[in-house]
């Protein structure tokens, strides 16, 4: 909250240079691709104006155009990429007609920019000092008896501690925020006027992130520079923007101050993006727009069960109580080690740069987590990456086995199956799981109708299905209850959009109609807009279907919504317990309170 | 580093084994009789059956296997028939002149192929990328006899440009003193430029034909792994700072480039092994290939053996100059060293 | 010698080369000089060994043992076809300065000016020391001396430093002709003594890598595969000093580069190139192209007999008569050959070998003949040729199988590699295949005696066994020790009848020694082991 | 009994995947005209492998000594060699038989080592360790020399050829095939595979080897072309196929030594051949790559 304010107090500190107008104006910005289908506009007929020291949001989501107009502005298009109309001046300067030696010049001295991904944006091979250090040579920044003093210099400014060791690190033994901070550092060594951020915080921890925002913003109005922030996440654009851009296939439809932008959003998109946004006091189906734009996924007379819920209620106040029904999976005491060497890198790839103790063979993914889901219950596993929550869905899966502990699953000790065997195990068929990126959970070669009938194939016996007609019959009765139109059943994954191999996922998930069906970040990797769709329909299977859920997520806010209890995690420990308006509302625990603080806060 | 050379090694012991039983058993059931051989063109069967003995030939396989992992562990590789010279002197002797020229054919077509793989990917598509694709595979297709012969027929032949095919130097000249038993880095060590120029005179048509050959492998590894990168996401950062292409391309991108097209390097330079056993025989090549190939077709166990043995050995140093090289190129590499 | 030695060598010949000349014109003219008097040889396959004595020395070792050892005596050369051509029929002395032949023995008195390639003198001891070497070594020199009944070391006797005697065991028209070939050299026995082991009593490891004669030439440079520097010994008393200083000896092994090589003019010498080769190098007449027949020598089409289907006379004469002759002289051979064939009817005149069989070219009788043989619809087997020779063999096998085609008879073409070829002839069980014979002694019954006799030699490829001719073969032999010309005539033309009869083996045609040589290269003189001697070129 | 079920209706919903495939493919064609061409001197491969024998104007084994090592004419396209066989109908009839070996051998070192290397890439551990040493082992050897033991000690016959250049080979196959299964080893689909009650091996040979076949097939294209460049290499040396069937590599071997004298048309022509199929089948394989890959396919 502290930052917002800092922002309008620094807007207004400088009202004489806004007076002086644009920094940056895009008229008519029309963006076209030769592809092998043909020409595509990826942007149409685009009008952006950023005025000096002001901080511009767009916010769009996957597909609206918002990441190819910042390329666009720095001329980095792939080759395909051409501007096909419309003019971009920037300080007096034709952008789009200036020569490429002219936009070398103004690339990373006048306009930089930073990248999603901070680790991948980095020269893998190349120590980061001698990075920002080319950009410095490069832009006559520094000379080279001094650019590693200038290095330095600009590594304390983004809070990098010990920089003179720092200097000679490899992008990959910096953690993921240490990596973003040099690609800042990067960004701003020249003192550009106008900072262009591609999603800057997507794939880091929401502490991480907020770390990252207020460093960037503090930076940027210290040195009175403008600043373009490109995201799919409208409350992160809100906090931290003067105005927003919102971006829907290509083209602008709203441009509003911040402030506006939750409270009276004005274009259909706009609304329909705010509400899908998960914030504090709303309920699930809060989420979808008024009148729903999806396919109704199941029969009319199940309708109403979600939208007999009132407002705050509990969403699974249609269930048996779950707080008196006989716990379906216990886990007691689970303990998963890992040898430090041979773990997948991606598996804790966030502590690295935490430094754990390096002479400390084993490292405990899980150290001892002891927790309950009851029939019918959702139960939250929140933390940040690196936590343990992933490991320990995947050890209730049976898919590893624990080093050590008990996973009792509707009175049997299933944590005593080897993972091996436990795929021919009777037991297989009653825990599922929705995976987190619905693309790489989908064979490539199989359509969705075979993706769908995978499970029964292979262990539907109890359906009784006989021949051809009966199985298709079934998978589309599947495909209806997940909300596929049965038109793409035969289509293959490349052919299906997120949403919909999302659809896919979940309709193969309970077709064996598990008893406990994880959910692994089912919504990751999905649009606002669609992560609504998708927890509404993940809320109606289950009352439907009479699933209990364990739902791994590091989004808290998610999480509520979907959840009856929540259980927050840090290296491999449980941080707290509780229901989730306890956990949210009341937490106890200081990490919990400091992952909660850390999640954007748009003014409402 | 010492550790990483070790470890490396070691997991090349295995693979050395599997070599030596393989090569046994592979010459031992070649046709073709070394007592036969030995005894000469008018010998009794019963004078072949002592020469038999003599050799140890006459003794159960395994007996002689153990026999021959005894000798080979106090370094003694047998002696050829045909040449009559103990295996390790002529390996000693020849090993210098095929590494000289598959080395100076790798050099080579890496000079070629690199920049027309970076020029084929930074122009992706175009008449350029067609051309380096043509070319490249055109060398690829011929086989290598075919082009040095047509190489010897033109240059030699015709045009009188090349000298000679008679094997590494001029017949009036004399090998520059052994230091390296490289030709060309001795006779600059001597100070003998008679001598250098005369070597790489003779080098330089199988060179070309060897580097022919092994162009496409590498043009094509080097724009494969140039593309993708050029689309990594730290190229365009670089580019967003506003470095100049040159800068991109040669310090970012192609620094990463090159480390799948060193790991490809060690299969490229098998097979340039392979290639190298044909080229010598066109061009009179005093080098070890074609030493194993007359070895081969004669039956003449203990050359083979020794041959595949010294490749074997060869293959994994080169193995781990390339994981050495990796190290240098990439720090990811050495830290997990 | 390294370079610069040679180099200061070479300037100290050079009357005009003076000082001042820039460097690389030094070198030139050095080079120049050097090439004068160097001779550069090109040819497939090298030497594998120096000692003609050693353990399966090959063809290319008898030439540097010709060229770097001395015999006691030799043959001069006589005219043939304008070509110096050795004279089978007499002998000079080369160690020998003098040799007496009595009825039993042979004395003969050294050179006292020999010395051997260190400047020891050579004496009588070194010359029973290298005879009892070639009779106890084994393999193939212990062979060669047997067939001049040369077998004991006892018929070997030092009369004194420079008298020796050999005795012989028993009458053998042989056995002074066989003192002339390139088995019984003379060796340098201190020498090799020094350098003997327990294990290997006669030197032979020491002898493989360092020639220890008296002779012409010495090898000053081996390397195996690769090349062989002769250098002259200026010492050498067997005959005329040579005029070449130098030989360098390269292998190439690829035919078209040796053609190459020798177009362009920096090879001297080629003797093994293609038939088609020769031929066009002659008509072009850039070169001096010498060919001569092989002495004592057949190409020849040998059929297994003693199974089926060649156990049956039919069926071997069926192919005697399928065989494409002229195609083969054509098309194969470019005409470098001696026809054996489309003798006329009605038996040998004369008791010469080789000589023509008399068969031809006749499809029609040759399918008679195999229907009469029980195989009218043909039969099928496989054909085997020797990889070494596979630019004569290979189109030869393809031409014969085409015409077995039209008989009904399918072949399958064995290629076997020149290494195994001995081997795969000693097991005895190719059915049919093309090879060559060629007898260092150029007499008859030395060729049937190899070929027919029923001793069954490697040589006797076809297993052939008859009493007759044995008979006429050891008749030949002994009417020949006695000097019974009627009886040796009547003999050999039986035996040559019999070969043609029974036709075991199909004689092809006498294949030509090409040589190819430079214009200014003379001096090329043909041998009964067909290799080079280095001794009589000149170089202008 | 329901394993076939969703199999028909792919089948029936592949008429349409295979129509996106060949527009996808001409797409492609139209794209890169390389490819394009290198699909069009395929096609002349088949059909010269298909119905070349039946069309050549002459008996490709037919000697005719009066007009041997005539230059190419009308009545001999590529001339005659030394027995005056004619080189054209040679060179279009051994393009069976090489095709034959190129096919062949692939086909089966696709097979061993294709199955090989993605079991030693999805298993890891003793499988991996063990597939590892085999390809280590023969990668150690030079590949061409290994090829010449192998048909030098088994014998000299077309099977073994195959043999040997499948055995070659098989560490190509072995990386390829092992890294993409590793890579694929732990993706969701697998797991989503494994959840279902597939069995490793089922998920092996139904799951991940059809992903893998498209770059397989790419490896198979582009050791195409080094399976007839080795089987020619080992006819340049003497081993390989046997006299008098035309072979393109034996007819190089041949007709290199007639290159000095000037009768160049018998190396010439079966070289251009190998060349025209060794490129044709390289140019092949970058063009499949384009066009199997489903990522690039929209």
């Amino acid at each position: 909250m502290h930052g917002v304010i800092d922002m309008t107090q620094a807007t207004t500190l400088t009202p004489a240079e806004e007076a002086r107008g644009p920094l940056l104006e895009v008229h008519h910005l029309t963006v076209e691709f030769a592809t092998r289908k043909g020409i595509v506009t990826a942007v149409k007929q685009v009008d952006l104006t950023v005025r000096k020291g002001e901080t511009l949001g767009i916010v769009g989501e996957s597909g609206s155009g918002k990441s190819v107009t910042s390329y666009t502005l720095m001329r980095i298009l792939d080759r395909a990429g051409r501007i096909a109309e419309g003019t971009i001046t920037f300080s007096g300067i034709d952008v789009a007609n200036a020569t490429e030696r002219t936009m070398r010049d103004l690339r990373g001295r006048e306009i930089s920019m930073i990248f999603q991904n901070p680790r991948a944006a980095l020269n893998p091979i190349r120590k980061v000092g001698d990075q920002i250090g080319d950009v410095l040579l490069h832009h006559l920044q520094a000379e080279p008896r001094n650019v590693k003093a200038k290095v330095i210099e600009i590594l304390e400014q983004v809070r990098i501690a010990r920089p003179q060791e720092r200097y000679h690190a490899y992008p990959f033994e910096l953690s993921g925020g240490m990596c973003q901070r040099i690609v800042i550092a990067l960004a701003l060594a020249c003192q550009p006027q106008l900072l262009i951020a591609d999603e800057p915080t997507t794939g880091l921890d929401v502490t991480t992130q907020k770390a990252v925002m207020d460093l960037v913003t503090e930076l940027t109005r210290a040195r009175g520079m403008s600043t373009i922030l490109i995201t799919h996440d409208l409350g992160l654009a809100a906090t931290y923007c003067d105005t927003v851009v919102v971006m829907e296939k290509g083209k602008v439809v709203e441009t509003a101050p911040a402030e506006q932008i939750f409270r009276a959003p004005q274009h259909p998109y706009t609304q329909k993006l705010v509400r899908a946004t998960p914030r504090p006091g709303i309920a699930l189906s809060d989420l979808l727009p008024e009148a729903p734009a999806v396919p109704s996924p199941l029969p009319v007379g199940e309708r109403s069960a979600p939208q007999a819920m009132g407002e705050g209620a509990q969403t699974s106040s249609q269930m048996p109580d779950p707080v008196h029904a006989a716990p379906l999976l216990k886990v007691e005491n689970l303990l998963k080690e890992y040898p430090r060497q041979g773990v997948p890198m991606g598996f804790f790839a966030g502590l690295m740069g935490k430094k754990a103790p390096p002479e400390d063979a084993l490292f405990r993914a899980v150290d001892g987590l002891s927790f309950e889901v009851k029939k019918g219950e959702s139960v939250g596993l929140v933390g940040e990456s690196g936590c343990g929550k992933s490991t320990t869905s995947t050890i209730v899966m049976r898919l590893i086995d624990a080093t050590s502990g008990k996973i009792t699953f509707d009175g049997m000790d299933i944590g005593a199956i080897p993972a091996k065997e436990f795929a021919h195990h009777p037991m297989r068929r009653r825990i599922q799981m929705v995976f987190q990126d619905p693309t790489d959970s989908l064979n490539p070669r199989y359509t969705a109708a075979r993706a769908i009938a995978d499970p029964l194939l292979r262990m539907g016996e109890q359906f009784g299905i006989r021949g051809a007609a009966q199985m298709r019959a079934k998978v589309e009765e599947l495909a209806t209850m997940a909300g596929l139109p049965l038109d793409l059943l035969d289509r293959f994954p490349h052919q299906l959009s997120g949403g919909q191999k999302a659809r896919v996922g979940i309709a193969r998930a309970i077709a064996l109609k598990p008893d406990l069906v994880i959910l692994d970040e089912p919504t990751a990797a999905l649009d606002v807009s669609v992560q609504a769709v998708v927890l509404n329909l993940l809320e109606e299977l289950k009352q439907t279907l009479g699933m209990s859920y364990l739902f791994v997520s590091h989004d808290l806010h998610v999480v509520r919504l979907l959840c009856d209890r929540v259980i927050v995690m840090r290296q491999g420990k449980m941080v707290e317990e509780g229901t989730s308006e306890q956990v949210l509302e009341a937490p106890k625990a200081a990490y919990t309170r400091e992952l909660i603080a850390a999640i954007p806060h748009p003014p409402v | 580093m010492l550790k990483l050379i070790a470890s490396r090694i070691a997991t090349a012991i295995p693979s050395l084994i599997g070599v030596v039983i393989v090569t046994f058993m592979l010459t031992r059931v070649l046709p073709g009789d070394a007592a036969a051989y030995f005894a000469g063109p008018a010998a009794t069967p019963q004078a072949i059956a002592e020469i038999r003995t003599k050799l140890g030939l006459d003794k159960p396989l395994p007996v002689q296997f153990v026999d021959y992992v005894t000798a080979l562990s106090k370094g003694d590789l047998g002696s050829s028939l045909s040449t009559g010279q103990p295996v390790a002197t002529e390996i000693a002797s020849r090993l210098p002149a095929s590494a000289e020229l598959t080395l100076s054919g790798l050099i080579l077509a890496l000079a070629i192929a690199i920049p027309f793989g970076i020029m084929a990917a930074v122009k992706q598509g175009t008449w350029v990328d067609h051309a380096c694709r043509v070319i490249t595979t055109a060398g690829v297709s011929l086989p290598v006899f075919f082009t040095g012969l047509l190489l010897v027929y033109v240059f030699y032949f015709k045009l009188g440009w090349a000298p000679a095919p008679l094997g590494r130097l001029d017949v009036f000249f004399t090998a520059p003193p052994t230091v390296t038993g490289f030709y060309l880095i001795d006779s600059l060590i001597a100070g003998d430029f008679e001598t250098f120029r005369s070597a790489a005179a003779q080098l330089a048509i199988p060179t070309v034909t060897l580097a022919i050959f092994a162009l496409a492998p590498i043009a094509r590894i080097t724009r494969a792994s140039m593309l993708s990168v050029l689309s990594s996401e730290f190229v365009r950062t670089a580019r967003a700072a506003g470095l100049t292409p040159y800068k991109v391309i040669m310090v970012y991108a192609f620094r990463n480039a090159m480390l799948p097209v060193i790991t490809t390097l060690g299969m490229v330079f098998s097979f340039l092994l392979g290639a190298n056993v044909l080229v010598e025989k066109v061009f009179a090549w005093p080098g070890i290939g074609s030493y194993a190939v007359e070895a081969l077709i004669s039956s003449d166990y203990a050359p083979v053996q020794g041959f595949v043995l010294a490749m074997a050995i060869l293959y994994i140093i080169l193995n781990l100059v390339i994981d050495l090289a990796y190290g240098v190129i990439d720090p990811r590499a050495r830290s997990e060293a | 010698m390294n370079r610069r030695e040679f180099l200061k060598t070479a300037s100290v010949t050079a009357t005009a080369s003076a000082a001042g000349v820039a460097a690389p014109a030094v070198f030139s003219s050095a080079r120049a000089q050097a090439r004068s008097e160097t001779l550069l040889i090109v040819s497939e396959s090298g030497p594998n060994n120096l000692d003609v004595q050693g353990v399966g020395t090959n063809v290319p070792g008898y030439e540097v043992s010709w060229n770097c050892y001395d015999r006691l005596i030799t043959h001069p050369m006589k005219d043939v076809n304008g070509t110096p051509y050795y004279d089978r029929d007499k002998i000079e002395g080369e160690l020998a300065e003098d040799m007496t032949l009595g009825d039993m023995s042979a004395t003969f008195k050294l050179k006292k000016n020999a010395t051997f390639q260190d400047g020891t003198p050579v004496t009588a001891k070194d010359v029973k020391w290298s005879m009892d070497r070639a009779v106890s070594v084994g393999g193939f020199p212990t062979f060669q001396m047997k067939a001049g009944s040369l077998e004991k070391p006892e018929q070997f006797v030092v009369v004194d430093d420079h008298t020796f005697r050999v005795d012989f065991l028993r009458k053998d028209r042989l056995t002074i002709p066989d003192l002339a070939v390139v088995v019984p050299c003379v060796m340098n026995s201190e020498l090799v003594k020094k350098n003997a082991t327990a294990q290997d009593p006669w030197g032979l490891e020491y002898a493989k890598q360092n020639t220890v004669g008296s002779g012409a030439y010495k090898v000053t440079k081996w390397t195996p595969g690769t090349e062989v520097v002769f250098e002259r010994n200026d010492k050498w008393v067997g005959g005329p000093m040579p005029k070449i200083k130098r030989v360098i000896w390269r292998m190439v092994p690829s035919a078209g580069n040796r053609r190459a090589l020798l177009e362009r003019g920096d090879a001297d010498i080629s003797y093994d190139l293609p038939n088609k080769d020769f031929v066009e190098l002659k008509d072009s007449g850039k070169l001096t192209i010498i060919s001569t027949p092989y002495s004592n020598g057949l190409q020849y089409i040998g059929m297994n007999v003693t199974k089926p289907p060649f156990d049956n006379l039919k069926v071997r004469q069926a192919i005697a008569y399928a065989i494409p002759y002229q195609k083969i002289m054509d098309a194969v051979l470019f005409g470098l050959g001696k026809p054996m064939f489309g003798a006329a009817p009605g038996g040998v005149k004369e008791a010469v070998w080789p000589q023509p069989a008399p068969f031809t070219t006749d499809l029609a009788k040759a399918k008679q003949l195999l229907t009469e043989a029980g195989y009218p619809n043909g039969l099928e087997t496989t054909l085997s040729f020797d990889l070494g020779f596979a630019g004569v063999n290979e189109p030869l096998c393809v031409l014969l199988q085409e015409n077995l085609q039209e008989l009904g008879i399918k072949t399958t073409i064995n290629k076997i590699p020149g290494a195994n070829w001995r081997t795969e002839l000693n097991k005895k069980d190719l059915p049919l295949f093309t090879n060559v014979f060629s007898g260092w002694l150029d007499y008859p019954e030395y060729f049937f005696f190899w070929c027919y006799h029923g001793q069954n030699s490697v040589f006797n490829t076809m297993s052939y066994k008859s009493a007759a001719m044995d008979a006429f073969i050891d008749g030949a032999r002994s009417a020949a020790a006695n000097g019974d010309k009627t009886a040796y005539d009547a003999d050999v033309k039986g035996m040559i009848d019999l070969a043609f009869a029974d036709v075991p083996r199909i004689p092809l045609y006498q294949p030509y020694v090409n040589i190819a040589m430079q214009k200014n290269v003379t001096g090329y003189e043909y041998w009964f082991h067909r290799r080079l001697d280095y001794r009589s070129f000149v170089k202008s | 009994m329901t394993l076939a079920n969703p199999a028909d209706r792919g089948s029936a919903s592949s008429s349409s995947g295979l129509a996106a495939t060949l527009r996808h493919a001409k797409y492609v064609i139209s794209e890169n005209p390389v490819t394009g061409l290198a699909f069009g001197m395929f096609l002349v491969l088949i059909v010269a492998a298909a119905i070349g024998p039946y069309i050549v104007p002459y008996d490709p084994l037919a000697s005719d000594t009066k007009a041997a090592l005539q230059a190419p004419s009308w009545a001999h396209w590529f001339g005659t060699d030394q027995l005056g066989r004619d080189m054209f109908s040679r060179v279009i009839v051994a393009t069976r038989l090489d095709m034959g070996i190129a096919i062949f051998s692939v086909a089966l070192v696709f097979a061993a080592g294709g199955i090989a290397g993605i079991a030693a890439g999805f298993f890891g551990g003793w499988t991996d360790r063990i597939v590892g040493r085999i390809s280590d082992t023969i990668m150690a050897f030079p590949l061409f020399v290994l090829a010449m033991g192998i048909v030098a000690a088994l014998g000299n016959t077309v099977t073994n050829i195959v043999i040997a250049t499948a055995i070659i080979n098989f560490p190509l196959y072995v990386r390829v095939a092992r890294a993409e299964a590793a890579i694929r080893r732990q993706s969701g689909f697998i797991q989503a595979a494994r959840l279902t009650g597939n069995g490793e091996w089922r998920i092996l040979l139904t799951q991940i080897l059809p992903n893998i076949l498209p770059i397989m097939m790419v490896q198979m294209s582009l050791t195409m072309g080094y399976a007839i460049l080795n089987a020619a290499g080992l006819s340049f040396i003497g081993l390989g196929v046997r006299p008098p069937t035309p072979e393109w590599g034996i007819m190089v071997a041949e007709g290199s030594a007639f290159i000095v004298s000037g009768e160049w048309w018998i190396a010439l022509f079966p070289g251009l051949a190998l060349m025209f199929a060794v490129f044709c089948f390289n140019l092949l394989g970058d063009g499949l790559r384009d066009i199997v890959d489903p990522q690039r396919r929209t």
